[in-house]
Formats: C-alpha cells, sequence, structure tokens
C-alpha cells in the first residue's frame, strides 16, 4: 500500500500530509490532525456526529476514505470560532441550553452552519429538514432547533446593520 | 481497514483504463456513502479504489430535447434542488430529497445508488417509475441499457448488468411533458435518515380528454428490484383518469405485494396492507398536480 | 384514513436507590477572592448536575453563580457521589452540597457578624454581599469579609454527605420506607394515526412535573423534552431484535435500531410544578427519569382513542396499527362487539 | 410564597457548555498519550459453552501486538457487578451471552489489533443455550448461575386482597408486555488506562458512576482502592447504560500489564451488543374498583428476563414492584415478580428502572377503568391521586412534596389551549 499526499484547506489553512488511503475522512481529522472536535458515534453516516462542512457542503466523514479530502476545503468546529469570538451559532447552541451531554454538538452546529451559509434566512422547515441528520438522543431537539433559529435572526440583524455575512 | 492502493484519474479516459487493468480486484468509488462503510467493516475488501468522484464531466443535469440526462456523478442533492426536476419530475426530486439524510444527500450519487443496486434504493424506483436507461463505458466503448434489463443483468456484483471494467457515466429518461404527474412516497419507521420499507413511484400521463396514455407504477422494497404493477398500470391505460379509477387498482397492488412478498423474509401481511395506504397518498398527489394543470 | 386520538398518562417516581442506603458527598472551598471550589463525586452525563451544583452552592453562600467552580467526578479529588442513576443527584448530592456550604458558611457567619456587630443567624448572603436581616445599611462585601477572614487566621471549608431516610424494605411483604420523596408527572397528548399504513404522528404533547423546586428551568425543560422523544421511540420505533439461535442482538446498529429523528418530534410543552415541603435542596426532587415515563402511556392510550382498539403490548409498530385495525374491521364483519 | 432565590430556578449557561460548543470537551475516545496502546476484547460467538482452548500463541506472535490476556492474567478479582458479583472480566468458568470477553489485546496501531484479534482461534464445548423464560424455569433447563435460574423473587402486600374483588363492582384485567430496549446515546463506551506521575494507576472513561468503577479496578487488580484512580471522561449520554463497567477493567488490566497507556474504544455495535438492555416484561394485572371508580384492590404479577448477568435487575424488580400501583392509593395490593437468568443479552438500568414498564400497566389499567365506567381519565385519575397524607402499598405515609393532582391539572389546562 502506497501512501498518498493530500492538500487541502482545513479551518482556513492550507495543509498537506501523507497518509496510507486505508483511513477515513474522520481519522485523517481526529488522529493525523487531532481535530477530536469531529466525533464517531455510528460509523455508517447514520448518526450525523462526525459531519464538517466540506467544500461547503455538511457530510458525514465516517462514510469517506481520505483520498476524497485531497483538494477539498474542509471546517471543522475548531475553526468556527474567530479570534476566540463564538460564532453566533455557538452562542446560541449555549444560550438556548441545546447542548446536553455535547457529543452530537459538534455535528449539529457544523451542519447548521453549512445550512446558513447555502440559505441565510430558512424557514422553520427547512431548518429542520436541513437538521435531520444528526440524531441527538438528549434533548428532544426542541432547543437545537430553537438556538438555530435565533442564530438566524442573529445574523439577519447583522447584516441589517452592515456587518459580515454568514460564511 | 485493509489495505488498498488508491487512484485518482482525471479523465473518464484514465479510469476506464484502470478498470481495465484491474477490473475485478478494484471498486470505483463515487460518493463514498455505502462502499466506505462496507470496507470500514470489512466486507468489500478491493485492492484497489479507483476515485472517481472528481470527473466533473459526469456531473451534469440536463435536458435534451424530450429528455432528461443525468450525469452518473450528480448528488441526490443536486437533483432534488434542479428546477426542472422539482416542477416536472416530481417522482425523482421526492426521492432524492428522501435519501439518507442532508449529508448523505450531498456526498450520495444517482449513479452510486443504481449501480449498487440495493433492495431498498429509493433513486431505483424513482428512475424504474421513470423507465430511465443507463450508459454503461468502458475501454471497449459506450452501451445504453433500459434500466429494467440493467437490474436483472448478471454482472460483476451478480446484482446488476456492470461489468468488472464499466462505469456508468449516465441516466436518461423521458421529460415528463405537461400532461403527466409524477410522485413518489416513502414509508419509513421514522422521518428523517429512514431505510424505505416501501419506495413506492407513480407516473400517469393523460390526453387532452383525461385519458390516460402512460401509466407506470413501481413500488420499491417489495422485490429484489422495484415491483412493477403491471396490472393497475393495465386498468389505467386508456382509461379516463378519476379517484375511482384509480382506487379500483389498490386491490391489485394488494395481490401484486403478497405474490411477490410471500416468498421473501418480510411482513407480507403489512406490506400488502400498506401498499394500498401509500398508493392512495399517491393518487392524491397525481390528482392534485393534474387538475391543476387541467385549471391552467 | 388518518384518525386522530388523545390519550393521558401519569407517573410517580421515588427518588434515590429503593430502601436502600445511598450517601453522597461534596467538598467545598470558599477562596479569599470570594469564588469557591466546589467537588463532588456525581457524575454528570449531561443532564447537568455540575451545573445544578453550582447553582446551589452559589445559592447557599451568597456568591455569584459565575464563582463556583465545580470539580466532579474524579476519584482522587472528589468524593464519592454514588452513581448518576435512580433520578438522585439533586435530591442527594445536592444535600450534601449544600451541607457543605452551610459548613463553610458557619464560618463566615463567624466573622461577619463580629464585624457587623450581630448575630451569626441574623445575617443574609446573597449577590456577593453579607446583609443584615432587614437592616441594608448593616452590610458587607464578600471581599471584605475574605479579608477578615484572612486577619482571623480562619478558613472557609465544609464537607457535607446526605443520606436519604430510607428503611430496609421488609422481606415477607416489603413494607418499609423505600424512598424520601417522590416526584409526580401527568402527561397528555395527540396523535394522527394513518389507519392504512399503520403511521403514527405524535402532534401535541403537554408534559406537567412535580420537581419540587427548579434549579435551572432550561436543563428541566431540556429533561423533559428529551424523555418526551425517548418515550416516542420507546413506544413508536425502538425494539433490540435477540436471535433465537445464538443470542446475539440483531440490530446494534443506528440504521436498524430506529430512534427518533429531529422530523419525528411532536410539539412540546414542559410545564413545571412545584410542591413545598420536601427534603431535597430548597425542595427540589429529580425528574431525568420522571420526564421519560408518563409519554409512554400517553402515547399508547392516544393511539387507543383514535383507533378506539386496546394495545397491552409494546412496541406499537406501523404493522401492528395496521394488524388491529384489520381485526377491528374483521369483528365488526362478523357482528362481534368490541 | 416561595423565598425569591438569586440564582436557584433560573437558567443558567450550563458550567461545561462553552467548552462543548467549542469543539474543546475531552471525551474519553479524544485521549491520546505518547506510547499509548490500542486495546480490544475477543469475545464470544456462542452464548452458553465452555472453553476448550483458547488459542492466543499466533495473536502473541505477531509484530506490534503488547499483550494478549486472558483470565489467568488477572491478579486479583474476577468478579464485578453492581449489586451482585457475577459477571467475569474474562471468562473463567464459562461463558453465558454471545459477546462474553475471553481475552485483550493490546498493540500498536488499530491496524495490528485488527489483524491479532483474526488470528485468536478458540474452541467451545456448547452447552444448550436459554432464551426464554419458560425454559428457564424448566426442571430440566441448564444451570446459568449457581443452583437455579431464578434470578429474583419478590413479593409485595398489603391489605386483604381477596376479600376486596369480592366488594369490587368493576375488575379489569389485562396482560400487558412491554419489550428490550437500548439506550443508544450517541457516544460509544471508550477509555484509557494508564500509570499517573505519581504510579497511580489511572482510568478515564465515559461513565455514570466513577467511584464504583474505582473499586471494581481496584479489586481486579488487587490494589487498595486509593491506588486507583478513576476520572470521568465527558460522557456523551448514558441513560443507565454507563453505569456497569464496559472497559475500564480491560483497559486497566492491559495497562497493568504491559505498563503503557492502553486506549479502548467500542464500535457501536459493539457497545450496543455488551451493554445492559432495559428488561423486557410480562406484566398480569387484575385491578378492582367502585362503580364511581374508586380503586379497591389491584394484583400485579411481573415476569421478567434479567439476561446473562444480574447488572442492576435487583434494583430494577423492587422498583417496579414498589410501582406497579402507578401514583393512586389502592388499599388492598398484592404483587409478585420473578426474574429469571437466561442466555440473553443482560439486561439492566435503563431510564427508570422498570416503572416504564409498570406505567404501561397501571395506566393501561386507570384508562380502561375510565372508560369502562365513562369517566374522563384525568378525573379518575384525580379521584385516586396520591396527596400529604396518602398511605403507601408498602406503609409509608406522604408528608410533604406531593404535587401530583397539580400535575393533572395543569396538564389538562395547558391541552386545553393547545391540542385540538
Amino acid at each position: 500500500m502506497n501512501k498518498i499526499s493530500i492538500s487541502l484547506n482545513l479551518n482556513g489553512e492550507d495543509r498537506v500530509i501523507d497518509v496510507f488511503p486505508n483511513r477515513r475522512v474522520v481519522d485523517l481529522l481526529r488522529e493525523d490532525f487531532k481535530l477530536t472536535s469531529v466525533k464517531e458515534g455510528c460509523s455508517e453516516g447514520e448518526c450525523g456526529a462526525c459531519t464538517v462542512i466540506f467544500n461547503g457542503d455538511a457530510v458525514t466523514t465516517c462514510c469517506m476514505l481520505a483520498g476524497q479530502a485531497d483538494q477539498s476545503t474542509i471546517i471543522t468546529l475548531e475553526g468556527l470560532a474567530k479570534n476566540g469570538e463564538l460564532d453566533v451559532l455557538q452562542q446560541c447552541f449555549l444560550d438556548e441550553g441545546a447542548v446536553q451531554c455535547g457529543y452530537c454538538t459538534p455535528g449539529m452546529i457544523l451542519t447548521a452552519k453549512a445550512l446558513l451559509m447555502k440559505n441565510s434566512s430558512p424557514t422553520e422547515e427547512e431548518i429542520k429538514v436541513g437538521m435531520s441528520g444528526n440524531l441527538c438522543r438528549c434533548t428532544g431537539y426542541e432547543k437545537i432547533h430553537a438556538a438555530v433559529k435565533n442564530a438566524v435572526e442573529i445574523y439577519k440583524q447583522k447584516l441589517e446593520q452592515g456587518g459580515e455575512s454568514i460564511g | 481497514m485493509r489495505a488498498f492502493d488508491f487512484f485518482t484519474p482525471k479523465t473518464i479516459n484514465e479510469a476506464k483504463a484502470l478498470l481495465n487493468q484491474y477490473q475485478e480486484s478494484a471498486s470505483i468509488l463515487a460518493g463514498g456513502t455505502d462502499i466506505v462503510i462496507e470496507m470500514n467493516e470489512g466486507h468489500v475488501r478491493p485492492d484497489v479504489v479507483i476515485d472517481i468522484k472528481r470527473l466533473k464531466e459526469l456531473e451534469y443535469i440536463r435536458i435534451d430535447g424530450e429528455q432528461i440526462r443525468i450525469g452518473a456523478l450528480s448528488t441526490f442533492a443536486m437533483i432534488a434542488s434542479h428546477p426542472v426536476i422539482q416542477e416536472r419530475v416530481r417522482v425523482l426530486c421526492q426521492a432524492a430529497s428522501t435519501v439518507g439524510s442532508p449529508q448523505i444527500r450531498n456526498l450520495g450519487t444517482i449513479g452510486g445508488n443504481l449501480a449498487t443496486s440495493s433492495v431498498a434504493g429509493d433513486g431505483v424506483s424513482a428512475m424504474m417509475t421513470l423507465n430511465a436507461s443507463v450508459v454503461l463505458d468502458s475501454v471497449r466503448g459506450k452501451r445504453t441499457v433500459p434500466l429494467a434489463e440493467f437490474l436483472e443483468g448478471k454482472g460483476v456484483s451478480n446484482r446488476n448488468a456492470l461489468l468488472a471494467d464499466e462505469i456508468m457515466t449516465e441516466i436518461f429518461f423521458d421529460l415528463p411533458d405537461d400532461h403527466t404527474a409524477t410522485a413518489f412516497y416513502k414509508l419509513a419507521k421514522r422521518k428523517s435518515l429512514a431505510i424505505s420499507v416501501i419506495g413506492a413511484g407513480i407516473l400517469v400521463q393523460v390526453d387532452d380528454a383525461g385519458i390516460c396514455t402512460k401509466a407506470s407504477l413501481r413500488g420499491g422494497c417489495l422485490s429484489r428490484y422495484p415491483l412493477h404493477f403491471k396490472e393497475a398500470e393495465a386498468h389505467l391505460l386508456g382509461e379516463k383518469i378519476t379517484r375511482e379509477l384509480l382506487e379500483e387498482t389498490l386491490p391489485m397492488l394488494h395481490d401484486a405485494v403478497y405474490e411477490s412478498a410471500k416468498s421473501r423474509p418480510w411482513s407480507v401481511f403489512y406490506k400488502k396492507e400498506s401498499v394500498q395506504g401509500v398508493y392512495r397518498k399517491l393518487f392524491d398527489a397525481i390528482l392534485e398536480q393534474l387538475n391543476g394543470k387541467s385549471n391552467e | 384514513m388518518k384518525k386522530r386520538g388523545k390519550g393521558v398518562g401519569s407517573m410517580w417516581y421515588g427518588i434515590g436507590n429503593t430502601g436502600l442506603p445511598n450517601p453522597a458527598a461534596a467538598f467545598v472551598e470558599v477562596l479569599g477572592d470570594g469564588t469557591a471550589n466546589l467537588m463532588f463525586g456525581a457524575a454528570d452525563i449531561g443532564q447537568g448536575s455540575g451545573t445544578a451544583m453550582a447553582q446551589l452552592a452559589a445559592e447557599a453562600l451568597g456568591i455569584t453563580y459565575e464563582k463556583v467552580r465545580v470539580t466532579w467526578g474524579d476519584t482522587r479529588v472528589t468524593p464519592d457521589g454514588g452513581a448518576t442513576s435512580a433520578s438522585r443527584q439533586t435530591l442527594i448530592t445536592g444535600n450534601a452540597v449544600l451541607k457543605a456550604c452551610e459548613q463553610a458558611k458557619g464560618t463566615l457567619a463567624d466573622v461577619a457578624a463580629a464585624y457587623l456587630g450581630c448575630q451569626p443567624e441574623e445575617l443574609d448572603f446573597s449577590n456577593n454581599m453579607v446583609t443584615k436581616d432587614g437592616d441594608a445599611t448593616v452590610t458587607m462585601t464578600y471581599h471584605t469579609l475574605m479579608a477578615e477572614m484572612k486577619t482571623a487566621g480562619k478558613m472557609a471549608v465544609g464537607a457535607g454527605y446526605y443520606n436519604p431516610t430510607t428503611t430496609t424494605l421488609d422481606p415477607e411483604d416489603m413494607s418499609g420506607i423505600p424512598y424520601e420523596v417522590y416526584s409526580y408527572a401527568t402527561t397528555i397528548c395527540e396523535v394522527e394515526v394513518d389507519t392504512e399504513t399503520g403511521e403514527v404522528d405524535v402532534l401535541k404533547v403537554v408534559s406537567a412535573h412535580d420537581v419540587g423546586q427548579t434549579i435551572n428551568q432550561s436543563m428541566v425543560e431540556g429533561q423533559i423534552e428529551g424523555g418526551v422523544v425517548m418515550g416516542q421511540g420507546f413506544v413508536l420505533m425502538e425494539e433490540i431484535e435477540v436471535s433465537d439461535k445464538d443470542g446475539s442482538i440483531k440490530n446494534p446498529i443506528f440504521s436498524k435500531y430506529i430512534i427518533p429523528s429531529n422530523l419525528d418530534v411532536p410539539e412540546i410543552y414542559p410545564i413545571l410544578v412545584e410542591s413545598e415541603g420536601g427534603p431535597g435542596p430548597f425542595g427540589a426532587k429529580g425528574v431525568g427519569e420522571p420526564a421519560l415515563i408518563p409519554i409512554i402511556p400517553a402515547i399508547v392510550a392516544a393511539i387507543e382513542d383514535a383507533l378506539d382498539v386496546r394495545f397491552t403490548k409494546l412496541p406499537i409498530f406501523p404493522k401492528d396499527i395496521v394488524a388491529a385495525v384489520k381485526e377491528k374491521e374483521t369483528d365488526a364483519d362478523n357482528g362481534v362487539l368490541n | 410564597m416561595a423565598k425569591e432565590y438569586s440564582v436557584i430556578g433560573k437558567s443558567k449557561v450550563k458550567v461545561d457548555g462553552l467548552e462543548k460548543v467549542l469543539g474543546t470537551t475531552k471525551f474519553a475516545s479524544d485521549y491520546s498519550l505518547p506510547d499509548m496502546l490500542y486495546g480490544r476484547v475477543f469475545r464470544s460467538t456462542v452464548p452458553h459453552a465452555t472453553v476448550k482452548k483458547l488459542y492466543l500463541e499466533k495473536a502473541r506472535a505477531l509484530d506490534g501486538v503488547e499483550a494478549v490476556l486472558d483470565y489467568h492474567d488477572i491478579p486479583g478479582k474476577n468478579r464485578f457487578g453492581i449489586i451482585i458479583k457475577d459477571e467475569p472480566c474474562l471468562v473463567d468458568d464459562k461463558i453465558r451471552r454471545y459477546g462474553d470477553a475471553l481475552a485483550v489485546v493490546a498493540a500498536k496501531s488499530p491496524e495490528i489489533l485488527e489483524e491479532a484479534l483474526a488470528l485468536i482461534e478458540v474452541d467451545y464445548d456448547e452447552i444448550e443455550p436459554i432464551f426464554t423464560f419458560e425454559r428457564a424455569l424448566e426442571a430440566d433447563a441448564p444451570i446459568i448461575h449457581g443452583t437455579t435460574n431464578i434470578h429474583q423473587v419478590k413479593h409485595l402486600e398489603c391489605g386483604n386482597v381477596d376479600e376486596a374483588f369480592k366488594k369490587c363492582d368493576i375488575i379489569i384485567e389485562n396482560v400487558y408486555s412491554t419489550h428490550r430496549l437500548s439506550h443508544m446515546f450517541i457516544e460509544p463506551d471508550a477509555g484509557i488506562a494508564y500509570y499517573d506521575d505519581d504510579g497511580l494507576m489511572t482510568v478515564v472513561a465515559s461513565t455514570q458512576n466513577p467511584h464504583y468503577d474505582r473499586n471494581e479496578v481496584a479489586s481486579l487488580l488487587g490494589l487498595p482502592y486509593n491506588q486507583v484512580r478513576v476520572i470521568q471522561a465527558a460522557t456523551g449520554g448514558a441513560f443507565g447504560g454507563k453505569l456497569d463497567i464496559s472497559v475500564q477493567c480491560h483497559c486497566a488490566l492491559l495497562t497493568y500489564h504491559t505498563r503503557k497507556p492502553v486506549k479502548m474504544v467500542r464500535s457501536r455495535s459493539e457497545s450496543t451488543m455488551v451493554s445492559a438492555k432495559r428488561h423486557p416484561m410480562t406484566i398480569e394485572a387484575k385491578t378492582g374498583a367502585t362503580r364511581d371508580g374508586m380503586l379497591m384492590a389491584m394484583e400485579v404479577k411481573i415476569c421478567s428476563d434479567t439476561g446473562a448477568y444480574a447488572s442492576y435487575g435487583p434494583a430494577v424488580i423492587t422498583r417496579a414492584m414498589v410501582h406497579c400501583t402507578g401514583p393512586y392509593s389502592i388499599p388492598n395490593v398484592r404483587a409478585d415478580a420473578t426474574f429469571v437468568y437466561t442466555n440473553n443479552p443482560m439486561s439492566g438500568a435503563f431510564r427508570g428502572f422498570g416503572v416504564p414498564q409498570v406505567a404501561v400497566c397501571h395506566e393501561g389499567q386507570m384508562n380502561a377503568l375510565a372508560r369502562k365506567i365513562g369517566m374522563d381519565p384525568v378525573e379518575i385519575r384525580i379521584r385516586n391521586a396520591h396527596q400529604i397524607g396518602s398511605k403507601l402499598t408498602t406503609g409509608q405515609i406522604l408528608e410533604n412534596s406531593v404535587g401530583f393532582i397539580e400535575t393533572l391539572e395543569k396538564a389538562r389546562e395547558k391541552a386545553a389551549e393547545v391540542l385540538s
């Protein structure tokens, strides 16, 4: 087995790494890049805990081979807070009590982020459908939905005040 | 996961050459949503993995005269959000938007779904309802195969006609016209991340007088490949489409499912009963579309 | 055809282990700057016991929440808290925290009383201030208090443990005191059932819980909402299938053991009822397990109401709904009265 | 009017919330130490057998494998269990369920580990497995533990049940059954063991009960309790499923022999396969009441399968018994429960400890009774509800904090407002 070289933009930084191809992207991120916010819950693309933003889309990294990450742009939860300041979504998850055990939280926040990057003012239904690939066993989802709704409102206000865009 | 060599061909020709070289010992990686899981669990153990996802030339949705041609590497997310498919091909739009999860729909491709040919493949049911055909390519040349024939073929995986050196490049079907209504319903235990219990499609075309000129009813997870409700289709053809006429087919659906499912390890009782409820929902959708269209 | 129905379910739940001693302990130290370190054994598994304990300590010591630093679940540092089970941590570790805080506060109160010229029992500790009851002019900051403590060479430390009052149950008839206190709850829900496909939509759920005293409203609501959804899975989606050949579990993965997704959840209205006089900290009881329980019979009852059919066997999967509807139709055809 | 609190009752942000939204919270599988080995368990694929021979040599000889251990390598006591110590860390006498632990392996990489496990073989002498409650009690059934397959029997009685039933206007009889369920916490069980700088055996694990874990690890290794340190890692959901020992003892044993850090992360399947499940129950109930809906008598029989090991079974049976009437005053009650051992997956603690199961029964009975006498289901509950001064079936008198009726009234009020 030959190692393959992977170049990617990871949380805003260009990185290059040589790995054996029989690693999955979840392993690449957790083991090689030590980005342990990426969680593994099911290993079959069902729970969404390993979600990252890959070329602008939410994807589950347990069903991707490392080689698929070559020439990609990946954002993990480590890349969301900027200069110690929480992303609006992170703040809303915190304030709304949308976090219990916290294991699904990174995937939840990133899925929401990818959703909002594509559609800055989703309807309640669009939020729910957009978040429907992440299982949570603790919260019953209500406070997670509420957190994302709040974030949408805050982004809107920021945008109206001429502030940053969501992406 | 077992060791393997990984290739990322830049062109289809390069991909075909690799497949020709490695034959059965190679696995094609499209979205990866099925095969990576299988490999991780050790069920699939290729020596070589050929990642074709970067072949952007196979990622397109084109309206080509009266046909829609979809590149095999188009993702479910692309398909579900395509305006023409949303408007004119609801059966495919609805099937594509209920596959797996948003994350899986961002990765998974229609070609991968058809090539896997899972019993519960929603893309397979929808495409069968549309009487789609697939294009298979290899160093030996291209061939076009109707999906029904593709699924019954005995190729490298014994699940379909795909041979060891072939790559699926395109899926195409007739673009439903203004007089055609289509719909898909996924019966499952939960509303997201669900595996179909029944993944049912319908297509009905009528003439100006409302007489049925084309009917296609296909139910996934009811037989090895989407069950063809031939008797029901025959019942509709040449008749004026009304709720009563549509509902007259319910016992036929029931019986067809019973015949098909009785030898399988499924709850025959539930499948034969619920298929009627599933199609009643589809009839509602069809009638709404047809009536909406006639009112325009 | 779609049919709607409503159902009621209630429950009670004894807090703590049944008829057994099950103590828990806590340590506290108030530091020179008016912050505090709180250590206890109770494992926080996401439900928020760590947060609840910080709130209890802050209230008891009269300092703000942010000034309490908690450490839990480290056997080298924290005393035994027993298991995080039986919805027991708020009651038991909570009381242990209060006892530890009271001990530390005893020293603080002596020093403050001497400084303010009043009796220790006359003092109110709140919002980082110590004030004489009924006389807002007689007051000092925690900052001053801790400086006084330093001068006096005293330390504000406390250790406490709590064991709920129970008795061993009689081996003959199980008489005795199994629990010190009970939580109660009632859930009312509405469902919509598709009689042909057997699909059940849980539409709305009202769940009222007697929690004694709310410690953290958002967290209690979170427990109730999570419990409702888990209960929905219990009745309608989940079942471990065991092979009768080798006893293995046939569906140990998420694609085969179906838990509710976010698209399945109903509108949930949690209601917190408070009831006085309980033995818990400020009267608080537990809600972790009660959150799950009453929704289960409530959904069963709502389906029964929708279909006018009795269900005594769980789970109720779509196939069971369809079978029951069919059976009822057949009975009606045969003239059998339900 | 209750005292106005300054902190209590407020929706304070969780103390561990910030790290969780930042993704910096460390769960057990996130730990990584220098020289760390990867550990995994070799498990049985039969439910009931003695081990004729376990072939560990090939795995031991594999390059990169640092330890392959079986029960002979346990320095202390090879039994754990929260209430009854009946579960081996590694099987010594016999296999009692599919997935029993036979050996543990530590290797330098997950890939070597996988290869090593594939090299282990075992010869079994199979014993008839018991999968049903009924078979467990038959005279010729093989015995799973000790001298009987009966795990626990309980009897509860108050008043005069037989006399009371004679006076009832209405009697409702039903048989309820509930199923086996899994917690499905999103984080599979995981842990890491290592010797800390002071030489203390340290285990960081996903757990609900670190102090219990400490005692079990110490007992397994024959160490004083204060020579073992267990730290609860952030725990990704549990719901009762992380009360039993999972990886703690296996990790610690491997570290004890290798002196190196050993991490174990269960796969989803392994986690579900061997963690405790909810007890499936069959509950027969007979409820007697007056015409106007006052409960007079109740008789309950509970049967359950606790699986291969006791786990929290004794807690479940006791709690189910005490709660079987529901939150209602019933003066005459008789209840019996029998739990048996089988070769099925272990049943244990799961959110509610048997109370959800009996709630299906007592609420089913209340709803049936309400329907029979044509009374509103909330009204019939209020009529029989526990309140201050109520006497329970155990003889306990409720003295304070009984808000049941208020939950009924408030729920009814809100339901009238929001339900259709």
